[in-house]
């Protein structure tokens, strides 16, 4: 047992935390949300320079990409300091093709993506699809060598700024194993059209309808039918880091609301000296305090490569409560102020009920362990 | 025991609720979620003047004030219909604070504000919190002071929710700084547009504007005073009470609930519709049990008022209990739809309207507007279960 | 809306508290619970005076039974002294009879029962049925006119005292909604053998072990083929009553942990003067108001031959989950006194589990809530 | 970071966990429910002869007193594995008080007491408790008078667990009035069977026994004081610490949740498999998370101890997490069992033996035992958070 960071991971973590404090302001955040601004390329660039876009392509690596827990160190950061969610993309679809591309599309996209010369995005769920691959509508049909792909994507993240999307389409028209591969598709292909969506996080989510696009055999990523064990194994991946990232953010909160209450004085006392207030915060504290322990194990357990099915459902439904009723709570504990757009509260609560769904809810996690508890 | 409305309040009910259906256009509540919920556009501003025309504004209003004089539990189902409905809101003006005014007011005053509170010409801000005067509102430091004829007003106020729409303050001054703090304090109505106010915007999560007044050598009338001087400390807690009980009420959240099954009736996700997933239906009657409890809490106290009796149990508790249900209902009820819970108002894809989503950012308000519900159970642990005080905040 | 109880409500409860104050002291429920003794005669004959035993014959009767209302006015102060059960195992059969008996036998039973002079207990579950009676595999078959019942039965509360059971049994090989009768069953029947439970609650509850035991075709309760009906329409019955019972129950836990901590000093004050103290003693006044709202109108709405299949689901998950929840935090309050066999407490935290599990827990009934909410 | 045992540490725990599958019958389990928890009967006492044959009794004792000199991970392997086996307990004496009389006692003592710890010929009772002495356990009234070379001791201990079995009380006693109230305690080792000790059995809801104690003029030599006069209070928590570590380990509760999913699985009720029920299974995989959430504070506490930090945060959260873990599984877990949930141990057909019923009448001791939860959270939120102390109790 040794619950410290390595010392690797602790400068990733402090010079993440050094770069947030200097080049990610709340300002910028605001920015970007409000006015769905695309993140500005010199920022991009220096995210490239520090190597935060380079995921290792195989797991006894030798290349400078960055390993699970070290990219894990980086969300704990990311989500302190409400890192825009092209960020976790990208990670999401380098991760994607260093599972499981060819060597020629981890020779082409990888180092692309780590350079910041281009960014992938993933489009998966459907409006009736949101875990259950089985019920895929979108079809690729092969004519003459080249597949043709016509469906209706939802909750597609960052199309805004994405080069290429990963697109799951179905091949086969059953539902066996291998009826469904995952295509790479040019943005700028026809027939394909985007429409935003609102989303509570402000977030850049989109609509993507593609009608009859055109794609090249080979950008069939890894092999044609197998993208249910690409996915399942990617989406481990992206939801134990996703799980540290909550941590950060939610450990954000809680300093936030420290702060505050050690400082707002009413009845001619802190109201952090309150009883009441002191237990809402330690309830807080035990809450995110577990989340830490759950999701750096999951990553830790998939970096190894033992089993951890049940692991990152469990980190997954708890911190997926436990962030946003941290963010509930301390709306509570910071009465008016933290209800004032000005203020930054209400960043990390949209933050935390985006997330909260993003991956599967809570509920949907619980089942997914008492499966594997084997009930 | 009665557990059902009579059928004169059946009767009643009924009439609203054909009355709503009529006037209430779905424009309408676009219109609604298009602004604050305190800002009224031209078709809620049309609308309650139907409302007007129908009698009723002043539904537990004596009828020499043009009132109807009605029992508790007729007001009630009226405020429960409305927000069932999404309609226009009536203000707390006529409300909460006429009725202050009503029965605590000079006979000059009565004759001269209700009237024109009536005719609309005249809406008036709560002006109670400021920076340093929230839970501990009687640490209020706007100070008024008499000179002549006239009052001098200088101070802040902070969360005006109706500065910018108003045309008075309902102002919570201090009158004494050498007595206790809640015996120095007077309620002063004063005119917005008087030099030396100035109103600066807040802007909320839940897309409620508020505001900072500023009031700066502000001179009021002496005859602007409400009541008694220094009493005000006692009028502000008849209007807070009564602002509480609106708190309680759930009737718009009731609906939303329904709104929600709705959705998830017709929405299939991965082979599953998903009012049929027993983990959703779990979620579902939980929050609608809750839901008729706090209904309950609500409805017992309108009885207990019906009948002389001051219900604090039963308002603090739909306080306390109506408030965290609106979160409860925003954050579940998004919870359940899964990725489209996801979706903020005005998305093509955003159900139910957006308008679960967006309860789930105005909630935070409730639960600390009207005191925080940490005081509230404070009182109740003291007030109903006779704990002792002592070094208890 | 009125939320008073009438002047004979107030009255039957008003004498019912007076009366238990007297008669049901703690040292008599103790001993009952310890020693599995049987309730005495003369507290059995006094009850029977007082009217308690007899319930309606119908519901516009004009008879001297107690009326659903009533009965739920004495039920509260039965769950605040900790009645017995076999008054409510009595009460139920009574009500199982005058839903649905025949003349005759209401005409035979009920003044029986009335009068004290004779127990009934209902006999339906089974180590497979709780609650869905096409599950059931007690048999009943005619042979000459005489039916002979065997099968097992668990959980029949009880059977020391009672005299006759009501006992549940498949008529038709099928699950058909007229395949099961109830039979009338003389406890001395040859055939029938006990085995005694020991339940958390410390009250009687047997397993019923039925061999071949002979009835006679008039001991059917009401018709062949209708126990589904009578089981539903009786449940509702005792559903509802017992959320009551629950309430008054818990009324009690909450005045005797609010006496307590009124008065245990520690770091020189009350207690119960302690802001987290009476934040929880908060919570568990609201859990109790809103219970007893919702199960008097539960009962109200029965009474009245208002639909109520939600308003019992809803009475029964809410004060299910309430009772226990504060009789746990009640434990928490008091300390170790609360703990102690000598102190009260835990002969509510008994009942308060077996009423939690009994009549179905409040996750059975959150989901027969979505049922009737059309999910 | 590493979330696994290491390699030496499996070997550790595998050694004890073969000593365990042949040493815990069933019959020994039996035995240990059918008496108190602190009661050993025959069957237990030769289980507990075999594991000090194994040199096993102070596995995190300096070698010098027979100890093994272990880490704090390899000791909560070791108290985790023997919870796992329903084993019977190696008590309070050797594993909270012994090691604090090692690091504060006197040589002469240690050198005495020590040796017949080891032999069982000393066994300890926590004497701390009165009755208004609970969560204010400095305000204890128990008082020791020095004269000559005897403490004279005269006063009342309750909740005194011990009492009945053990043979000497680890007394905490007031020798000095005059000073504030934590700094006038110290610590004496009192034979129960001495002159002036009366002891009288509490019987418990979760069928343990405790006990009150009364001291009347009982006199003791001065070597009996544990450590230095006035500083017991440092003492008792050193001890206290121990003990709140302790109630965080929920190895046998976890083992408890399998058992239940066990019984889930193979009982039928209703046509459906109790384990296939949606809420059956949500509110396991509920329990099972917090269990998890539970073991890393106590593995983060025992490896931050053997790194030399003081873990205080990590052991309060685990304590209280730990405790209300137990009522929970109780509660929760006779909850899903349905009507089987009713049945208490002995009863034939009650599953997993009633130990499930039994954890919840047992829990509630966890909770406020070595010092109640709200205290404990205070103590997070002031200590860990820095939130000020000011008026919070």
């Amino acid at each position: 047992m040794d619950f410290n960071l390595t010392i690797e991971q602790k400068m990733i973590r402090d010079s993440a935390h050094k770069f947030f404090a200097k080049e990610l302001t709340k300002e910028k955040i605001r920015e970007l949300q409000e006015n769905n601004t695309e993140i500005e390329e010199g920022f991009w660039k220096k995210i490239a320079e520090l190597g935060w876009l380079g995921v290792s392509s195989s797991q006894n690596s030798s290349d400078e990409g960055l390993s699970l827990m070290e990219l894990a160190a980086l969300y704990e950061e990311c989500g302190r300091s409400l890192m825009p969610t092209v960020f976790y993309s990208t990670i999401a679809s380098a991760l994607c093709i260093a599972n499981c591309g060819n060597a020629d599309q981890k020779t082409e996209l990888l180092p692309a993506i780590a350079d910041g010369k281009i960014k992938v995005s993933m489009a998966i769920t459907e409006p009736q699809v949101s875990h259950d691959l089985n019920y895929l509508e979108t079809r690729a049909q092969v004519i003459n060598g080249k597949y043709y792909v016509s469906g209706q994507k939802l909750f597609v993240p960052n199309t805004n700024t994405a080069d290429y999307l990963i697109v799951a389409a179905r091949t086969e028209d059953n539902t066996s194993d291998t009826g469904i591969s995952l295509f790479l598709i040019d943005k700028a292909s026809e027939g394909i059209t985007f429409e935003a969506l609102n989303t509570f996080g402000l977030d850049s989510q989109s609509e993507v309808v593609l009608d009859n696009v055109e794609v090249p055999a080979d950008r069939i990523i890894g092999e044609r039918g197998t993208a249910k064990n690409i996915i399942r194994k990617t989406t481990d991946q992206t939801t134990a880091l996703q799980c540290v990232e909550m941590v950060g953010g939610a450990k954000e909160v809680i300093r936030m609301t420290a702060d505050y209450i050690k400082k707002r004085v009413q009845f001619g006392r802190p109201i952090g000296s309150f009883q009441a207030v002191q237990h809402h915060m330690t309830k807080m504290a035990m809450d995110i305090e577990g989340s830490y322990y759950t999701a750096y194990n999951a990553v830790w357990r998939l970096s190894e490569g033992k089993p951890c099915a049940k692991e990152i459902s469990l980190a997954k439904a708890w911190i997926g409560n436990a962030y946003r009723e941290t963010t509930i709570m301390a709306h509570q504990l910071h009465g008016g102020i933290g209800y004032a757009l000005e203020y930054d509260l209400h960043l990390y609560s949209n933050r935390a009920k985006t997330t909260g769904i993003w991956q599967g809810t809570s509920d949907y996690h619980y089942q997914k362990l008492a499966d594997e508890l084997g009930m | 025991m009665r557990f059902e409305f009579t059928e004169d309040q059946i009767a009643w009910r009924d009439k609203i609720r054909d009355f709503l259906r009529q006037n209430v256009t779905p424009a309408i509540q676009q219109e609604k979620r298009n602004s604050d919920p305190i800002t009224n556009g031209p078709l809620a501003k049309a609308f309650l003047e139907k409302v007007k025309k129908k009698g009723w504004i002043g539904i537990g209003w004596p009828k020499e004030y043009g009132g109807m004089g009605e029992t508790m539990v007729k007001q009630f189902i009226f405020l429960e219909e409305f927000r069932t409905a999404k309609a226009p809101a009536i203000g707390m003006t006529l409300t909460s604070l006429a009725p202050t005014i009503m029965s605590v007011g000079s006979d000059e005053m009565k004759k001269e504000w209700i009237p024109k509170i009536v005719d609309g010409e005249i809406e008036l801000a709560l002006g109670y919190s400021e920076p340093d005067a929230g839970s501990d509102l009687a640490n209020l430091k706007t100070e008024a002071v008499i000179d002549g004829d006239e009052f001098v007003i200088n101070g802040q106020k902070t969360w005006n929710s109706e500065g910018h729409v108003a045309t008075h303050e309902f102002l919570a001054c201090r009158t004494d700084p050498d007595v206790p703090k809640h015996k120095g304090i007077s309620i002063i109505l004063v005119p917005i547009d008087y030099p030396g106010v100035k109103v600066l915007p807040i802007h909320t999560w839940g897309d409620v504007r508020t505001n900072e007044v500023f009031f700066d050598n502000v001179r009021v009338p002496r005859s602007n005073l409400v009541g008694n001087l220094n009493e005000g400390w006692t009028y502000a807690m008849m209007a807070l009470n009564l602002e509480r009980f609106d708190i309680g009420s759930i009737a718009d959240v009731r609906r939303l609930l329904i709104e929600v099954v709705d959705f998830l009736k017709s929405t299939t996700v991965d082979g599953e519709v998903l009012s049929k997933n027993t983990i959703v239906r779990q979620r579902v009657a939980e929050l609608y049990s809750e839901l008729e409890i706090c209904k309950w809490f609500a409805y017992a106290a309108a009885a207990m008022i019906d009948e002389k009796k001051f219900p604090m149990k039963e308002m603090l508790m739909g306080k306390v209990m109506g408030s965290e249900l609106k979160a409860k209902v925003g954050d579940i009820g998004t919870q359940v739809m899964g990725l489209y819970g996801q979706l903020r108002q005005h998305s093509k894809w955003v159900p139910v309207n957006g308008d679960v989503e967006r309860l789930f950012r105005v909630a935070p308000l409730f639960r600390f507007g009207g005191g925080t519900n940490e005081i509230m159970r404070d009182i109740i642990a003291q007030k109903s279960l006779k704990l002792p005080r002592e070094g208890a905040r």
